[in-house]
């Protein structure tokens, strides 16, 4: 695999972190090269979290990267934020129960989902992050459901939340089958 | 009385008093009536008494007793000028089953190590600290230090300390004795033999404290700089019970158990 | 006889004068000597009058001193 | 070696020191390396003998690393740069005293306050001197997060073998980045040598003192000049560096740190448009591997040094190279990282 990454980004407490945790964690376990770069300090408490993530069958250079693969934006700062530099063939997830206009993403492959809703459906708005994570598996096809479910599992577990695997699980699941919706009334 | 008289004499006679075991065969680069060379033989004759020469690390500072690592035959370390105390800390935390005490000065303790030995002293570490107060700088030159007396005239306050421009003369161990951290804070004195046995008492006493894993301890000497003080080595000694003691009171400040 | 003896290290003496100043028996003088770091130090002169206290010990700075107290017969 | 694991460069960095046998760690809080602090301060306690203790200030920190550093325990402190200017007068004091320790510097913008972001401005501190005197430190500079554990790891050998400390010197981005590590195997503490010098009390020798000091002008030249010795030793044994593509290059990149790992995105731009970027990466700072740098810039017309700062190593490399050979710089400064594409332009002008 070429040099794929992504920034997730979003306000604090949405689970930027841990989602741009799993999406490495996962590739290291798939014996991929990865990095997650995460923004830190003061902007972290209460303002904007984004960080970066990249996975790569080849030795990684920079850990920072000023035009990602792909976008998962959480909230419309974040796409407004890093929206435009995304790469031209990339793909941006974007949280459309908190965004009405996409425009800035411009032609770039933008799938809307309704995270807030569908985690609300599920009885948890805290896993907004793993349906717009299950959404971002299915579009980008970079790592699968199934790996990212493990790569979750054995975060949650290593920090002791275990009993939210389940949940989480269900989430990613609802968010790929979502993107499916999404991508196609992105084609429309 | 005959030269045999006297050898028979000196027969039966036994050594009361002599240099500690604990000391080096060195002379002190003290000046002329200073204390600091009563308190390190003190000091010394504590090690000795308390059989601890094999166990007991010393830190020195910086200033008049610098080469307390010639002349104590005990593994010495020399910090930084006001460091005493976190490097007294250091080393006792590697090796706890070690007796580390921390010797420090007016400017040390009381001044550029103020957040250091008051740190040390909250968190009850278990160390032993002599605190050397002869209310100004010796080894530099005699200049003022915090715990300079109001109107003392030093190289660096030749008109007197005033309170208004350096406020009062700091009293650190009435100080650290607020924290609930400390174990036992004494200040005593050593211008006569009396009082010099008590001050011998607090040495032991502290090194006891820190040996039976009880805390931090704290023996604050008044010391005597007469070439500072520009004083022959009698009127300093009188200097300290008529003016220092006024100020700084001898006796114990806290003893927790 | 005397009950106590005092031995003062020359070379140590600094000459300060505090065990002059401590003895309770008026037993030490400044000697007539310079010692070779050229202090005026400290001699017993008057050695019958030790009763071995310790006080000039106790009070000497500079460890220059030694002290011998007579023991009781059968001690 | 153990298995593979994701993590931060802060907590790789405190668990190699772990591993490597380091007992007593002491610390101020500062960002961008708190993680090594809570790292230590979650795991030190859980040691044999493990002392965690997070001093008052950074100057307190320093100075009880001296005190137990005295006591021949592996010993370590971690900052960021402006705690690290604090930490100096401690530094010279073990370098004076020839103390083993390690210091962990997790470098942000400066000069003051700076802010928090990645940079490489401490290099003139770490490399120069930083406190007062005459002295060296070994100053390693790892570009990814497993070689940050594997130097953490090697400083306390090199810190112990020539007595010295040593500096791990990396920026912010790689405290705070995530990627795969295998974590060296812990020592057994009890297998690491002696050290007959430390004072632990003088049982059955000798009395030992632990000192920086000494009063007569021909003793303190005399002891200097066998640091010096020692230096020259270091430099003889210790001195690395990593190159990739130098056996034939249009022209070569000087980086080190994170700088060099992005050199290497650029490597791989530049080859797409035909152009052969050698890249030299001084792993040791101190001793600079200015022979071997000398050597391959034969090989080229121009030394391109790239740094996030605004020229500090140029200067070590431009005292290696010839006269004749070209030595421009290209720095980013206040957190702003160097994008590969944006060396490319700089590596463009040149070839």
């Amino acid at each position: 695999m070429e040099q794929y990454s992504t920034i997730v980004s979003g306000f604090g407490g949405q689970g930027v972190i841990l989602t741009g945790k799993i999406i490495a964690r996962t590739g290291m376990e798939e014996g991929l090269e990865v990095t997650w770069l995460p923004s830190y300090g003061p902007e972290m408490r209460g303002g904007t979290a984004n960080c970066t993530a990249i996975i790569s069958s080849e030795l990684i250079g920079s850990p920072v990267v000023n035009e990602p693969s792909s976008l998962i934006a959480l909230n419309k700062p974040s796409l407004d934020k890093f929206g435009p530099s995304v790469q031209k063939d990339g793909v941006i997830i974007l949280n459309s129960s908190l965004i009405d206009d996409f425009s800035v993403v411009g032609s770039r492959n933008a799938v809307p989902i309704p995270v807030n809703e569908i985690a609300k459906d599920l009885g948890n708005q805290k896993v907004i992050n793993m349906v717009a994570l299950g959404g971002w598996s299915n579009v980008t096809g970079k790592l699968s459901l199934s790996s990212l479910k493990n790569g979750m599992k054995l975060i949650l577990e290593e920090s002791g939340k275990e009993k939210f695997v389940g949940i989480n699980e269900k989430a990613l699941e609802k968010g790929y089958e979502a993107a499916k919706e999404g991508v196609k009334a992105s084609s429309v | 009385m005959s030269e045999e008289a006297i050898a028979e004499n000196t027969a039966k006679m036994k050594k009361v008093f002599d240099s500690p075991e604990s000391l080096n065969d060195q002379h002190f680069s003290y000046c002329p009536g200073c204390h600091h060379g009563v308190i390190n033989r003190l000091i010394a004759e504590a090690i000795d008494e308390l059989g601890i020469q094999d166990t007991t690390v010393g830190t020195a500072p910086v200033g008049c007793s610098v080469f307390l690592y010639k002349w104590f035959d005990i593994d010495v370390i020399q910090p930084a000028h006001g460091r005493v105390s976190a490097v007294a800390t250091g080393a006792k935390r590697a090796r706890p089953d070690l007796t580390v005490f921390a010797y420090q000065g007016d400017g040390d303790f009381a001044s550029i190590g103020t957040n250091n030995s008051t740190h040390a002293a909250n968190r009850g570490e278990n160390i032993t600290t002599f605190f050397i107060n002869n209310t100004l700088y010796g080894m530099t030159g005699g200049e003022m230090a915090p715990t300079t007396l109001i109107g003392q005239k030093t190289t660096t306050s030749p008109h007197g300390r005033s309170a208004k421009d350096y406020g009062y003369p700091i009293k650190m161990s009435e100080m650290l004795a607020e924290l609930d951290g400390p174990t036992y804070i004494t200040r005593q004195a050593v211008y006569d033999p009396k009082r010099i046995d008590r001050a011998k008492a607090a040495i032991k006493k502290a090194f006891r404290i820190q040996m039976e894993d009880e805390g931090y301890s704290l023996v604050e000497f008044l010391s005597a700089c007469p070439i500072n003080w520009g004083m022959d080595p009698a009127e300093a000694n009188d200097r300290i019970k008529k003016e220092v003691e006024e100020v700084y009171p001898l006796g114990d400040i806290i003893e927790r158990g | 006889m005397s009950r106590g003896k005092v031995e003062i290290d020359d070379d140590r003496c600094k000459g300060c004068g505090l065990c002059i100043e401590a003895c309770p028996q008026d037993v030490l003088e400044f000697s007539d000597d310079f010692n070779s770091s050229g202090y005026n130090y400290v001699t017993p002169e008057n050695p019958e009058d030790c009763i071995g206290c310790g006080f000039c010990g106790k009070v000497c700075p500079d460890v220059a001193i030694t002290v011998y107290k007579l023991q009781k017969e059968g001690v | 070696m153990g298995e593979k694991k994701l993590m931060r460069g802060n907590e790789a960095i405190a668990e190699a020191a772990i591993r490597a046998g380091c007992r007593n760690y002491f610390a101020y809080p500062i960002t961008p390396q708190a993680e090594l602090l809570q790292w230590m301060a979650e795991y030190m306690p859980k040691q044999e003998n493990g002392t965690f203790l997070q001093a008052e200030s950074e100057i307190g920190a320093i100075s009880m690393v001296y005190g137990a550093a005295s006591t021949g325990e592996r010993t370590m402190t971690s900052s960021s740069s402006p705690g690290i200017s604090l930490k100096q007068e401690g530094i010279s004091y073990l370098a004076g005293s020839e103390l083993p320790a390690v210091i962990v510097n997790i470098m942000r913008g400066g000069p003051g306050l700076g802010n928090i972001q990645p940079a490489q401005g401490d290099y003139f501190q770490a490399t120069k001197g930083g406190g007062h005197g005459d002295y060296r430190l070994i100053v390693l500079a790892p570009s990814t997060v497993p070689e940050a554990a594997e130097l953490t790891f090697e400083a306390f050998n090199l810190a112990d073998e020539y007595r010295n400390p040593v500096i791990l010197l990396a920026d912010g981005m790689i405290g705070q980045m995530m990627e795969p590590v295998e974590l060296p195997s812990p020592v057994d503490t009890s297998d690491l040598p002696t050290k007959p010098w430390a004072t632990t009390g003088k049982d059955g020798r000798d009395a030992n003192t632990i000192r920086s000091f000494a009063m007569g002008a021909e003793a303190l030249k005399s002891i200097n000049q066998g640091l010096q010795e020692k230096y020259d030793n270091i430099k003889e044994a210790e001195t690395r560096y990593e190159e990739v593509g130098v056996d034939n290059p249009d022209i070569l990149l000087v980086a080190f740190g994170t700088v060099a790992r992005i050199a290497r995105s650029t490597r791989r731009l530049a080859g797409e448009q035909g152009i052969n970027l050698g890249i030299f990466r001084p792993i040791t700072l101190w001793p600079f591997p200015g022979n071997r740098l000398a050597e391959l810039s034969k090989k080229v017309d121009t030394v391109l040094t790239v740094e996030m700062n605004f020229g500090q190593m140029v200067e070590d490399v431009r005292l290696s190279v010839d006269s004749d050979i070209n030595t421009p710089f290209y720095g980013e400064q206040g957190g702003v990282v160097p994008d590969p594409s944006r060396i490319l332009q700089e590596v463009k002008k040149y070839v």
